[in-house]
């Protein structure tokens, strides 16, 4: 029996992973209704960064906020510089260009740090609890804590604020906002900065166990995005929820379905997706029919 | 001098010339009306004043200048502007949408009174307030729209075809409400209209627009009894 | 209207021309002074295939070793006068840019010899094209058995490091010593190197009264391999057979450690690296843990006033800065230069048919090597350069050899 | 736009280069033109399905690689000839595409993004797992044509136009289709859904149509790949293709014909080039030029040409308009 509660453990743990990365996609599309390619590039990135901070000295912890800072300040640059120029245009042409800042990223974090793989410290402490014969690992109970923490701080601000109502408003109808006199240029900046910075952050929470190198988003984004589409692509909530139901998911089939093994596990998320938007287009929590894209 | 005076005003998508060099103006506190066929630039004429579609000749408003503003920054300066088919936020809920109105005022207290003052004006609003704006009718969805526009406290209020698609006999509702709260507030309106008799009940002063030129102009009531309006627009 | 169309034909005329720069090459084939193409008095043209970018990419240290070994080699005047040109071209880890890669360096940079080419499945994508066009392709980076396995069906192709089944079978006899019931979990990853080593060990404990209890794949696209790990820690194995590239090898580590899995650790050798892998998952958890080794550890202090390891860190220092010292890719790519420069110099004429004789029986000591592990051949029934590995296992800080070299016969 | 004659003298000077190439480059040079055509088939196939009919796909590179792999196993285990086996992998793709296409439509935009990006990450897992057919991580070699002797061509220029040939017949194939009945069909689906199915299309039967036929052109251009390169494994057909071929079509142009050929010769050369200029940053200048062209040519390549031969006429327009209008008594406004 604990066998069965330690896969379930295990599930939620690496779920929570993908979560982190999903919350971005989910911030990034609530905010300017783009889906970015690049996410999970642009959290390596800001990983490395933090890297490059603590090995310089800094002590983690202010390593982590200001990789966040800067990641937010990085993030409204990228929407300032590049992303503005293509708004109201094709949403492929978009998406290609989210496509190559992918490969620029990836080919840069390669040119400036090289492409070994390296340790991560983690901002949690190392030991684990044991609880009724199953292993609870302190640092998986940490970032699904954060993860909550940051759902609940993104409730508050979409749901509480003026500035949250108005980057909505901003990603579902511009040219109505412009008339109440938002700023859309600025929510959308906004927008791609908490993203940048939520994906720092989810980058500092995972790199630890999967060891940074340049490829550390790469395998995650495709979770990520099962992840964010399974709840509905605008509920965080969802995003979270989405992520542990495929951890877990994944682990279940990948344990006890033979046919399934290790190397078809990622048939498991993309199944269960097909089956929620066949039933549920608009995903587990999401409002919004996605469909405009 | 007038709230918003207007010189030869031209607008133009593409190669398309649409207005061709208007000149009106609006005084404070005065409700003005532009009537015309449609495809005559009625609505270029609200768009180019809120800075959506790129426009020559002078506009000053309260003095100052709003050609080539961007749309946010006209609408801070008390513009408040319904648009051509409501610019609902259809997934956002009613209240959502009625706070957006006020997104410019940093009196919280004063919104939260207006907040209920519009659910008094227009109690169908208050009854649906959670509801998603979506799921609201034609007719409620343009309440809703001109609520949204007076929550900003506009100095002038712009309307476009508010009657568009909805019943008439809501129609004459909305406008009748509509007349009560800007008379009481002493609000400067420049409604763009298609129903030639709604406008003219409604307005104070009238332009008639003819392809992207601005035909006849005068009162209200004067502009009622001219025969070629009667004729052309009020279809008797 | 005409007009436009001849606008037309001058935009696609001035295309031709930007790719006709490249100008049609006669067919001839003939280099200089009628001998074989990429090869003069001065000089030698060698074409290498690495992934400079793409998931691979961290096996492009392997590229920097050999550039340094041949860069020093030149500063003393080459190879019998002859300085070496070592053209390096991208694959991204991926068949058809190899194929395309091959054709470029043996039609248009016209070299000499391939070299070092790397990646299993790239290399069995070009082997038949090269060998068709005579050209050897010597020393490829892969660990893959099938280089050495048929010469006559391929004569211009072979390996250098030692092959993964003589690894396994390093393993094999290791464990018949020290534990000869053993009851081995294995987590290997699933493309020709991980199945290459897992059938290699299979074959190699036949017969005898170790057996696999359990396996598990992962792939180089799966973020962690976390699930597998504790699919095999619930197995009843007491030994840990651990077949990953550098990232997955210290994640395996590291969950073993978390999952309290406390076995006899084998790592195989790709996986053996202080810097990539026992560094970041934390020395702590390396006790202890068994591996091959063929080649000196630049990380390990008993070399540290080794000659051979000294003139490969001054190499790098001054013609690769960029390069870390401590990356055994680079004396990977180092020591397989200076194989390279060997067969070169047992060279008789400035032929490739005079460097294939030169190759398929070649007997030499290549210093960064361990001692007692050479690189020979011997015409067609041995055509595995390197058969011979040693046992170590980490303690403390560094890897320990343990026992003797250990020669595997095929 | 240009007169009929214009377009078709284009059009030959266009085949006249194309049939010129082998014989104007190295085998080195040929060999690439060779995969462009190649990765043109391919990429006209998702076209046709982004571009004219507006449904998302990422994951093309699996129905590419399905085609590679029937062909190559076609050749090499059932051995039949080549000439055959380009329209079989076609055949097999175009059932696959119909099948998936079914429960495809259901979903839309990012959702069938998404789920076709999972088809294009599972499939070399089930080719590695079903190693007993496809030689699975073994990769498998295939015979590549030869030129007949009469014929006097070298392999690769022979092999240039056998892949030319199979090319040209697909870019008919949609060029016509594209033109007829199912053609406004398709783009009819794409921009308004609604009003295209209160005028009597089927939704549901266009949409798995259009997908089928670009899954087949998918298979087809993956039978041509094993024709040129020789080889299949697993790692040949990555995710990193299917995102190419994504590229590419927006590249080149969507809802063109003639943007295939842009975006192919994009996806080939570009890589190469960024590269050679310095293997360390390839990414950054691939990423970097695949940006900067879609900054200046939002629409792609065959977009600027329609602009330059819309410019063209307009210019020429203008001409004409204004020397009529000197003997026009100028009268007031011509709105």
């Amino acid at each position: 029996m604990e066998r069965f509660v330690q896969v379930l453990v295990d599930g939620i743990a690496t779920g929570s992973i993908y979560a982190a990365v999903a919350l971005a996609l989910v911030l990034i599309f609530r905010s300017t209704g783009i889906v970015n390619f690049a996410q999970g590039e642009m959290a390596m990135f800001s990983t490395f960064v933090a890297w490059g901070l603590y090995e310089a000295g800094v002590p983690l912890g202010f390593a982590v906020l200001s990789t966040l800072v800067l990641s937010f300040l990085a993030g409204m640059a990228i929407e300032r510089t590049l992303i503005r120029h293509f708004e109201g245009g094709e949403v492929l042409t978009l998406v290609i260009v989210t496509l190559g800042l992918f490969i620029l990223l990836n080919g840069l974090a390669g040119w400036i740090w090289g492409f070994e793989n390296r340790a991560f410290p983690s901002l949690f402490p190392d030991d684990a609890v044991d609880v009724v014969g199953v292993r609870l690992s302190v640092e998986s109970l940490g970032i699904v804590a954060v993860l909550l923490g940051v759902v609940g701080l993104l409730f508050l601000l979409f749901q509480r604020t003026k500035i949250g109502l108005a980057m909505r408003a901003a990603a579902l109808n511009p040219e109505s906002s412009a008339l109440v006199g938002v700023r859309v240029g600025t929510m959308l900046m906004l927008g791609w900065g908490l993203a940048a910075a939520l994906g720092a952050l989810a980058g500092v929470l995972v790199a630890p166990r999967l060891f940074l190198d340049v490829n550390l988003m790469g395998s995650v984004l495709i979770y990520a995005f099962a992840a964010a589409a399974l709840g509905g692509f605008d509920s965080a909530l969802g995003a979270v929820v989405g992520g542990w139901v495929i951890g877990v998911s994944e682990n279940l089939a990948g344990t006890y379905v033979d046919f399934i093994g290790a190397d078809l596990k990622i048939l498991v998320p993309l199944g269960i997706i097909f089956v929620v938007l066949l039933v549920r287009p608009a995903g587990l929590f999401g409002t919004r029919e996605v469909a405009r894209a | 001098m007038s709230l918003l005076e207007v010189e030869g005003l031209h607008a133009a998508y593409g190669p398309v010339r649409v207005l061709q060099g208007l000149d009106f103006s609006v005084e404070q506190g005065r409700k003005a009306a532009v009537l015309g066929p449609n495809g005559a630039g009625k609505t270029t004429i609200l768009r180019a004043l809120s800075g959506m579609v790129n426009a020559r000749g002078r506009v000053e408003f309260d003095g100052q200048s709003l050609v080539g503003k961007p749309t946010a920054e006209i609408a801070r300066r008390g513009v408040a502007h319904v648009p051509e088919g409501r610019g609902t936020f259809g997934s956002l809920t009613v209240e959502e949408n009625l706070r957006l109105g006020a997104y410019v005022r940093s009196d919280g207290e004063e919104v939260r009174k207006d907040l209920h003052q519009v659910y008094g004006w227009f109690p169908r609003l208050g009854e649906r307030q959670g509801q998603a704006a979506g799921s609201l009718s034609g007719g409620e969805q343009q309440m809703l729209a001109v609520a949204r526009a007076l929550m900003l406290r506009p100095r002038l209020l712009m309307l476009d075809e508010p009657s568009l698609g909805i019943a008439p006999i809501i129609g004459k509702e909305l406008f009748r409400a509509l007349g009560e709260i800007c008379d009481e507030h002493g609000m400067t309106v420049l409604l763009v209209e298609q129903n030639a008799g709604l406008a003219l009940d409604f307005a104070d002063h009238a332009y008639v627009l003819e392809s992207g030129r601005i035909a006849l102009s005068g009162e209200a009531d004067q502009i009622k009894g001219d025969d070629d309006v009667r004729r052309s627009y009020m279809g008797y | 209207m005409r007009k436009a169309g001849i606008v037309w034909l001058a935009l696609l005329a001035a295309l031709v021309m930007a790719f006709a720069a490249c100008g049609r090459d006669d067919e001839s084939g003939g280099g200089e002074g009628g001998g074989d193409p990429g090869i003069t008095d001065n000089s030698i043209k060698l074409g290498g295939s690495y992934p400079f970018s793409g998931p691979a990419s961290a096996y492009r240290s392997i590229e920097q070793g050999a550039q340094a070994y041949f860069a020093s080699v030149n500063a003393e005047g080459g190879v019998d006068g002859r300085k070496i040109e070592f053209v390096t071209l991208d694959d991204a880890y991926e068949p058809p840019k190899a194929v395309q890669n091959a054709r470029r360096l043996i039609q248009e940079e016209k070299v000499f010899a391939l070299f070092n080419t790397l990646g299993t499945a790239n290399n069995a994508a070009i082997w038949d094209y090269v060998n068709k066009e005579k050209v050897p392709h010597l020393f490829v980076a892969t660990g893959a058995s099938l280089w050495g396995a048929d010469v006559d069906a391929h004569p211009y192709t072979t390996g250098w490091q030692p092959d993964y089944v003589t690894e396994s079978q390093v393993y094999a006899d290791y464990l018949g010593e020290e534990k000869p019931q053993a009851k081995v979990a294995v987590l290997y990853q699933n493309d020709a190197f991980g199945e290459d080593v897992l059938n290699g060990f299979k074959k190699a404990v036949e017969g005898t009264d170790i057996q696999v209890v359990a396996e598990e794949s992962y792939e180089v696209t799966d973020p962690t391999v976390s699930s597998q790990m504790s699919k095999l820690a619930s197995s009843d194995a007491d030994t840990f057979l651990n077949i990953t590239t550098p990232k997955f090898g210290a994640q395996a580590i590291v969950a073993a450690d978390k999952l309290g899995w406390k076995v006899l650790h084998i790592i195989n050798n790709v996986s053996a690296s202080k810097l990539l892998v026992l560094e970041p998952a934390g020395l702590d958890k390396a006790q202890g843990l068994v591996s091959t080794a063929y080649f000196k550890d630049p990380a390990s202090p008993d070399w540290a006033d080794d000659d051979a390891m000294k003139e490969f860190k001054d190499g790098l220092e001054r013609f690769e800065p960029r390069a870390n010292p401590e990356d055994p890719n680079c004396v990977y790519g180092w020591s397989a230069a200076a194989t390279m420069v060997e067969a070169l110099k047992g060279m008789k004429e400035p032929t490739r048919d005079a460097l294939m004789d030169s190759v398929r029986n070649m007997d030499t000591e290549i210093p960064t090597l361990l001692p007692g592990i050479n690189v020979a051949m011997s015409g067609s029934d041995d055509a595995y350069p390197i058969e011979a590995m040693q046992i170590q296992r980490f303690e403390g800080e560094n890897w320990k050899l343990i026992g003797e070299v250990i020669q595997a016969e095929h | 736009m240009t007169s009929p004659r214009v377009r078709i003298s284009v059009i030959c000077a266009l085949a006249a280069l194309a049939v010129a190439i082998p014989f104007l480059f190295g085998p080195y040079r040929v060999g690439q033109f060779t995969l462009v055509l190649v990765y043109a088939v391919a990429v006209l196939g998702l076209n046709l399905l982004v571009g004219y009919n507006g449904q998302i796909s990422l994951g093309h590179g699996a129905f590419f690689a399905l085609g590679a792999y029937s062909a190559a196993l076609l050749i090499e285990k059932a051995n039949v000839p080549h000439l055959l086996a380009v329209p079989a992998a076609g055949a097999v793709c175009f059932v696959a595409g119909y099948l998936f296409g079914i429960p495809a439509l259901r979903l839309r935009g990012l959702y069938l993004a998404l789920v076709t990006l999972g088809l294009a990450i599972a499939f070399p897992q089930l080719i590695k797992r079903f190693d007993g057919l496809t030689d699975g991580t073994q990769g498998l070699t295939v015979a590549q044509p030869v030129a007949p002797s009469w014929l006097g061509l070298a392999d690769d220029q022979f092999l240039y136009l056998l892949v030319l040939a199979f090319a040209a017949l697909m870019f008919l194939g949609a060029w016509n289709l594209v033109r007829g009945q199912l053609g406004r069909a398709i783009t009819a689906v794409r921009d308004a859904e609604i009003p295209a199915a209160t005028l009597g299309v089927d939704l549901g039967a266009t949409k798995t149509r259009v997908f089928a036929v670009s899954a087949a052109y998918a298979g087809v251009g993956g039978a041509l790949y094993v024709f040129a390169i020789g080889f299949v494994a697993p790692e040949a057909f990555t995710l990193t293709l299917s995102f190419a071929f994504l590229a590419a079509i927006v590249v080149g142009g969507l809802a063109t014909i003639s943007g295939a050929v842009f975006g192919a010769l994009f996806i080939e050369f570009v890589p190469v080039y960024a590269s050679d200029v310095n293997d360390a940053l390839t990414g950054v200048i691939y990423g970097g030029v695949l940006i900067a062209f879609m900054w200046l040519l939002p629409e792609g390549a065959a977009g600027l040409l329609h602009r330059v031969r819309g410019l063209m006429a307009r210019h020429r327009d203008r001409r004409e308009w204004a020397s009529e209008e000197k003997d026009l008594t100028p009268e007031g406004g011509a709105a």
